[in-house]
């Protein structure tokens, strides 16, 4: 089973179920026992994540914390979990992300309380069960479960234009679903009549196959990505979800894409996934330029930082797409980086939207002068975004320019060229928001209270202790990435560990 | 020769009847035509050694359904749909329609094949009646069915209840 | 090794303590802990020197930072003969300027906020030049770049303030693109991005040609060139010395220590820090040289006719660098090294004069509303005037003897452009020492031009703000004496002293070149600063006549070459105008959005045309009915 | 013995009136008569089947037809009753509120 001699990773999928449940059983009127019960049901999942992250082997690439249960003999389908150091940190980073979106929820939710939280604990079980799925159809399940409450925080909680964003975000990611069923369903028969994901990844298919199958499950990863030309619903959905909804969305839901790349895409389709790597690039690299350059024209705080999430995650692709080890951890680190600023911003935004209620950057202005605190705040995830040196986004930037530039140069200095632009939309928002004049409508507003610098306090640590020390968290994925690497070169060339590409000069 | 004779003028009259039946143009006529049609009906059955549908045709279909519709068009009080038009819309493609059914069904019947005989010979009914032979199989073998249909039974009671009756407006 | 920890640490901790408890209990005795912090860092850095000076670098690594597979790189320090000078100028500096500050931002409210971004930019700047591997480099490089952000923006209260923030580090980033490209080309090279390691085996890269996005091109030159592009962010050279003017909009230490001593020759540094790489590439030192003198020579001109007493030093400043750049080009990096370590000196005491001037006339920058203020500060006339004779190039003081020595060695160094990069570095030098007086006459010498209520209120400076000038007064005269060239009897002690990180460039030439090249390096130091008197002392608009008669070499001028209008023109405004209307309105908005909700508009028509179908006629329902029951039938018989 | 043929013949006569019946005509009382017809048509292949191949279920299935068909005359009438109070009319054109 595992060292830890109980399935830590069942429990973490069913304590929030569990706790739903309890909230359900409480009554409408009882909103603070139902926020509190909210609030301890995710502080618990996340203690007992801590585990994960502790008792972690990290010399082996091997699924750790299994569980293995018959489901459905019939259809060969059974209940099995386990995590590898591709995986083990989005765990973790769900379960934090959950504990914020509840606090950060505390005031602002006003109608449906109960629900909400119901809604927002059933997403935290859904996204760990997504992240340690080995059974195919035990991911896909989860996979489709996290769509209905997030559906539900948009189109019940959501802005002015929720049903728009709540039925746009929920096509998109079901159309590319479905696709993905389909692959799924043919590799079930292929193999065998099998979903166990790691008896899949060691079979070898045909390249036509691969290829066929490779854009199924890219049809549904590039959609939750979001990859440039299926974009589109993302910044509606941040636009219009509620602050938790919002930070769910960011900081876990859309790693699912590139989680899925790594997962499944590269090791069940290595051959497709060689021969895909230009066009991948080529997405990856328009969605960073494309994705900053938009930012430029957006006059709305949450649609701009849902931009450059667009362009964030075209740096992830291109690093999982570069193929090398440098690239590989690089993506995975930015995605958690990702997870964290943009969560960050959100919640930033979250924070100053129930004060004010207003996107508009033009409603802003001086707010540096108001809230001194709040900016400062925001200022530390503007520099993590921005990728400055001693943040978390510089290490998994840089990774993913060195491992994009190993495999090619162009997509190397086009994806830098991100980084310029993505410091002009950052600086000029916060200009815009924190410099120059005060508004006169945001004066006299409420400092940040305990409650939200402690919202807020855990992400600036993270986005520190990655950005000075990221070797704790980069030793997780080696033996993973390693393998992954190992399998994609199943022929036998060493590619792909940079330094060596070149190897012009060695140094002894 | 006797039962061929039986046959050819049960058939004319049924279908004679039916016919009728659809081109009244005032329903308590068509109705009384149906009347008829169910107990010629019922005879055909006699001939088929199915006494016990026989009779349930009599009790349920003249007894019980026709005196429904009749009850209904009286409660209905169609007098100005006795005096209607009787036919509306684009009649002949009905017409047709029917006609092409029926010659898809004589057709396909060129392709009948029999199944297997079952153990109900007429000699077998004869020693225990139609009446136990049924009941025996309806309520053995076909016991959850007619329950199922019994619960039917219950449901389109209540249903018939509730449709009829008069909305309470608030 | 561990106490050397003390020399960035002490600066951090200093922010930490500022930024987190300065707003609401240590307030307006902020500038304690910064000053305390930053001259423990200088005693340390002073031990550091001591134990350089007796031939003992340190080469450590403090822990790994990140791996990936083959990267691996660590946050470690490396203590030669290079960073000592550094330090030396770093940490000196730092205080002086942190002292001057206690006393010039006396009062501001965001005082606490100001001494911890100064004690976050000290600790950046020391990471920078303790740096032993290229990232860690980086990482000082872009946090300098941001603490350089956070000053310059100071008073973000301005939009004119925020605006030249914003710009100075979107300008670097362009710079820091090349950069960090070229770091990563070494990386690639090299398999690692340490110094030792990459500096012993460069010789390797001789004759070696790359594909570089489809061209090919000799590896040095490459990896020397993207090198440079950070370089020239860095140290505000052409064409990206846009920011340099504009940042001082930042508050007059600042300018000082950031824009003027310290960060802006990062570039230099990182230059001579990567010698063995320029050294290899005859095209990048070529490029070099010529950049830092084209550099040298049109912020000079612009420097003339400016008004703004800060912008004058600030070109003064990009100009100085290109001298900078200028030597390190004719591969005589020692004295670049040279000409930033008095640079500092003399520079950072303009700035701090400037500032006490500024503070005497209440924020006023304009030189045509000063004059005459020599009798209200002596002290401030006294420093500023020994500064301006320094910088011009007078025998004797710390600005002569490194700027002669650039000169000298371009020209009978071995570099094909010396000859003419000498040239323009002679005309510099007379530009320089009249723009120099200029200034000096405009605002201390002839009658006060200002209101009578800045009349009332010129005062001397208090003495926190002059102790430290007059200390730094002592350096713009003194520290060029530790590279007192042969010629005149000195021992050239300082490029000695460099010699095993950035060797020894020797001049080819006779002691008769060696005295014409100096003699006329001060006969045009000495002419400019004659010609202003002559301008600018004697009664009568003679200034007024010459700008008339060359108004439009006035006009370019006075616009800085357009620069900024063309940038405006060409970048920011066509991907503003991009992104508005052909991505949003066009790509995003029209054909994405139009193919997203187009696509399930026309299943909508489809099925409103579909719901026709559904006419509610119970016949027509059971002629289908019927017609599909007989299709069926006759597609069974027919099968 | 008359032959099968004979029955089904008959069979497939009163079905197609029955069908008939059902297009032709407005009368929502004729038409539900029609349905009726259409159902005694299969019940006499039915019995008929029956008999001819010694199986009682051919039975079983008429007499489940004629309680569904009891069932459904009762809810048809309901519904005629209820759409007779609304629209006043037996004419089914009348009815098309269902209409997409």
């Amino acid at each position: 089973m595992n060292t830890l001699g109980y399935p830590i990773l069942s429990t973490l999928i069913f304590l929030p179920l569990l706790g739903a449940a309890v909230i359900l059983l409480m009554g409408r009127s009882q909103e603070a026992l139902v926020k509190w019960a909210a609030l301890v049901v995710s502080i618990v999942a996340f203690v007992l994540s801590i585990p994960l992250f502790t008792d972690f082997d990290r010399t082996t690439h091997l699924m750790q914390f299994t569980e293995r249960h018959e489901w459905i003999p019939s259809w060969n389908i059974t209940y099995f979990l386990g995590v590898d150091g591709i995986s083990v940190l989005f765990i973790l980073l769900s379960t934090l992300v959950t504990i914020l979106c509840v606090l950060i929820s505390w005031n602002s939710i006003k109608t449906k309380i109960k629900e909400f939280y119901i809604a927002i604990l059933i997403m935290e079980g859904a996204m760990i069960g997504v992240f340690s799925a080995l059974d195919f159809f035990l991911f896909y399940l989860f996979w489709e479960a996290m769509l209905i409450p997030m559906y539900l925080l948009i189109g019940v909680w959501g802005g002015p234009n929720r049903i728009y964003a709540a039925i746009k975000f929920f096509l998109f990611t079901l159309v590319g679903s479905v696709l993905m069923l389909v692959g799924i369903i043919v590799l079930y028969f292929y193999a065998g009549k099998t979903f166990n994901i790691l008896e899949l990844m060691n079979m070898n298919y045909p390249y036509q196959m691969q290829f066929w199958l490779f854009w199924a499950f890219f049809a549904a990863f590039a959609v939750k990505v979001p990859m440039f030309p299926v974009h589109t619903w993302l910044p509606d959905a941040h636009t219009e979800a509620p602050t938790a909804g919002s930070v769910i969305l960011a900081a876990v839901l859309i790693k699912m894409g590139a989680y899925g790349f790594l997962r499944f895409s590269i090791p069940l389709f290595p051959d497709a996934s060689k021969a895909m790597a230009v066009p991948m690039l080529t997405l990856s690299v328009v969605a960073i330029i494309y994705g900053a350059v938009v930012c430029l024209a957006q006059s709305d705080l949450k649609r701009l930082i849902a931009y450059s999430s667009v362009s964030h995650m075209g740096f992830v692709t291109l690093g999982i797409f570069a193929l090398n080890i440098q690239g590989l951890e690089g993506g995975i680190l930015q995605m958690i980086n990702h997870g964290i600023v943009t969560g960050a911003l959100f919640l930033s935004v979250g924070i100053v939207y129930d004060r004010t209620h207003s996107r508009q950057i033009s409603d802003y202005g001086g707010l540096a002068t108001v809230l001194p605190v709040y900016s400062a705040f925001f200022m530390v995830f503007t520099l993590a975004s921005i990728g400055l040196p001693g943040t978390n986004g510089f290490v998994g930037e840089f990774l993913i320019i060195l491992g994009g530039f190993a495999a090619s140069k162009w997509a190397g200095v086009l994806s830098a060229t991100g980084i310029i632009i993505g410091a002009g939309y950052m600086l000029w928002l916060y200009q815009r928001v924190f410099f120059m004049e005060t508004n006169q409508k945001i004066v006299g507003l409420q400092e940040m209270d305990m409650r939200e610098i402690i919202t807020l306090v855990p992400m600036v640590i993270l986005v520190f202790w990655i950005g000075i020390y990221p070797d704790m968290f980069l030793s997780f994925m080696h033996p993973s990435v390693e393998h992954l690497l190992k399998r994609l070169n199943a022929e036998g060339q060493e590619m792909a560990v940079a330094g060596k590409i070149m190897g012009i000069i060695k140094i002894p | 020769m006797l039962a061929e004779g039986i046959f050819i003028y049960l058939a004319a009259a049924i279908t004679i009847l039916s016919v009728l039946v659809i081109t009244r143009k005032n329903p308590v006529h068509s109705v009384i035509t149906m009347l008829v049609l169910f107990f010629h009906i019922a005879a055909l059955y006699v001939t088929l050694n199915a006494e016990f549908l026989a009779a349930v045709q009599v009790i349920v279909y003249a007894g019980a359904i026709l005196v429904l519709f009749l009850f209904v068009i009286l409660l209905l009080n169609l007098k100005e749909e006795a005096v209607a038009r009787r036919y509306v819309g684009p009649w002949p493609l009905g017409l047709m329609a029917a006609v092409g059914l029926f010659l898809a069904i004589i057709v396909s019947l060129d392709s009948f094949v029999a199944g297997p005989k079952g153990a109900f010979t007429t000699e077998v009914i004869k020693a225990e009646t139609n009446t136990k032979a049924l009941g025996k199989i309806l309520f053995t073998e076909y016991l959850y069915p007619f329950e199922v249909v019994s619960i039917v039974l219950l449901v389109a009671i209540i249903g018939a209840i509730v449709l009829a009756k008069k909305r309470l407006r608030s | 090794m561990d106490s050397y920890l003390l020399i960035p640490f002490l600066p951090l901790a200093a922010f930490f303590i500022n930024i987190i408890f300065g707003r609401t209990l240590i307030k307006d005795k902020a500038h304690w802990v910064s000053i305390l912090a930053v001259f423990g860092s200088w005693v340390v850095s002073m031990m550091a020197v001591a134990e350089v000076l007796q031939g003992k670098t340190v080469n450590a690594d403090l822990y790994t930072w990140i791996t990936s597979g083959g990267f691996k790189v660590s946050v470690g320090f490396l203590i030669d003969q290079l960073t000592s000078v550094m330090l030396v100028v770093v940490t000196t500096c730092s205080t002086l300027i942190h002292i001057y500050s206690a006393g010039y931002m006396h009062g501001d409210k965001g005082y606490y906020r100001f001494f911890s971004y100064l004690s976050l930019f000290t600790f950046s700047m020391l990471m920078l030049v303790t740096a032993n591997n290229f990232l860690q480099l980086y990482f000082g490089w872009e946090a300098v770049g941001l603490c350089s952000y956070f000053l310059i923006g100071f008073w973000y209260e301005k939009k004119s303030a925020s605006d030249a923030g914003k710009k100075a580090f979107i300008v670097n980033r362009f710079g820091d693109f090349g950069f960090g490209i070229g770091v990563i080309m070494i990386f690639l090279t090299f398999g690692t991005l340490h110094y030792i390691p990459i500096f012993g085996a460069v010789n390797g890269m001789v004759g070696q040609t790359v594909d570089f996005l489809g061209m090919q091109v000799d590896l040095p030159t490459l990896i020397a060139l993207l090198l440079f592009c950070g370089a020239v962010g860095k140290s505000a050279q052409i064409p990206l010395h846009v920011w340099l003017p504009d940042a001082m909009e930042g508050p007059t230490p600042v300018s000082a220590l950031i824009h003027a001593a310290t960060m802006v020759t990062a570039g230099v540094f990182m230059v001579a820090r990567c010698n063995p790489i320029f050294s290899l590439s005859p095209v990048a030192m070529d490029v070099v040289a010529i950049v830092g003198a084209v550099t040298a020579l049109f912020a000079a001109t612009i420097g003339l006719v400016q008004n703004d007493i800060k912008r004058i030093i600030a070109y003064s400043t990009v100009s100085q660098l290109g001298y900078m750049f200028l030597a390190c080009g004719v591969g005589a990096y020692g004295a670049g090294i040279f000409h930033l370590y008095t640079h500092a000196f003399f520079k950072a005491l303009l700035f701090l004069c400037a500032g006490s001037v500024m503070h005497a006339m209440a924020g006023e920058l304009d030189l045509q509303k000063m004059g005459g203020l020599k009798k209200y500060m002596p002290w401030t006339y006294l420093t500023m005037f020994v500064a301006s004779l320094s910088i011009a190039g007078v025998p004797g003081l710390a600005g002569f003897f490194s700027k002669d020595e650039i000169l000298w060695l371009a020209y009978s160094g071995p570099s094909p452009v010396g000859k003419l990069v000498w040239a323009i570095g002679t005309i510099v030098a007379f530009l320089t020492a009249f723009y120099s007086f200029r200034l000096i006459f405009l605002t201390f010498h002839g009658k006060f031009r200002g209101s009578h209520e800045q009349e009332h209120h010129l005062h001397e400076s208090p003495k926190v703000m002059t102790i430290p000038l007059m200390i730094l007064c002592v350096g713009a005269i003194a520290s060029g004496w530790v590279g007192i060239p042969s010629l005149l009897g000195g021992g050239a002690h300082f490029t000695e002293f460099m010699k095993p990180v950035l060797g020894h460039l020797e001049g080819h030439g006779t002691h008769a070149e060696e005295w014409m090249v100096m003699a006329i390096s001060v006969v045009a130091g000495l002419s400019g600063i004659g010609l202003a008197a002559f301008v600018y002392l004697r009664e009568g608009d003679l200034a007024a006549t010459v700008t008339q008669k060359f108004r439009f070499v006035h006009q370019v001028l006075w616009n800085k070459y357009y620069v900024d209008e063309l940038y405006d023109f060409i970048i920011v405004r066509p991907t503003i105008w991009i992104a508005k209307n052909v991505i949003v309105g066009v790509t995003d908005g029209k054909i994405i959005e139009g193919i997203v909700n187009g696509v399930p508009e026309l299943i909508g028509r489809f099925s409103l045309w579909l719901r026709s179908i559904q006419t509610g006629m119970v016949h027509q329902y059971a002629a289908v009915m019927a017609i599909g029951a007989f299709v069926v039938i006759a597609m069974v018989l027919l099968w | 013995m008359i032959p099968l043929h004979w029955y089904l013949w008959l069979s497939a006569v009163v079905f197609m009136v029955g069908v008939a019946g059902f297009l032709m005509r407005r009368n929502i009382i004729i038409m539900f008569m029609s349905i009726e017809l259409m159902l005694n048509a299969v019940n006499i292949s039915l019995v008929s089947f029956s008999r001819y191949l010694d199986d009682m279920r051919g039975q079983i299935l008429v007499f489940f037809i004629i309680a569904v068909a009891a069932a459904e005359a009762a809810i048809g009438l309901g519904i005629i009753i209820a759409l007779f109070r609304n629209k006043v009319t037996a004419h089914v054109d009348e009815a098309n509120e269902m209409k997409g």
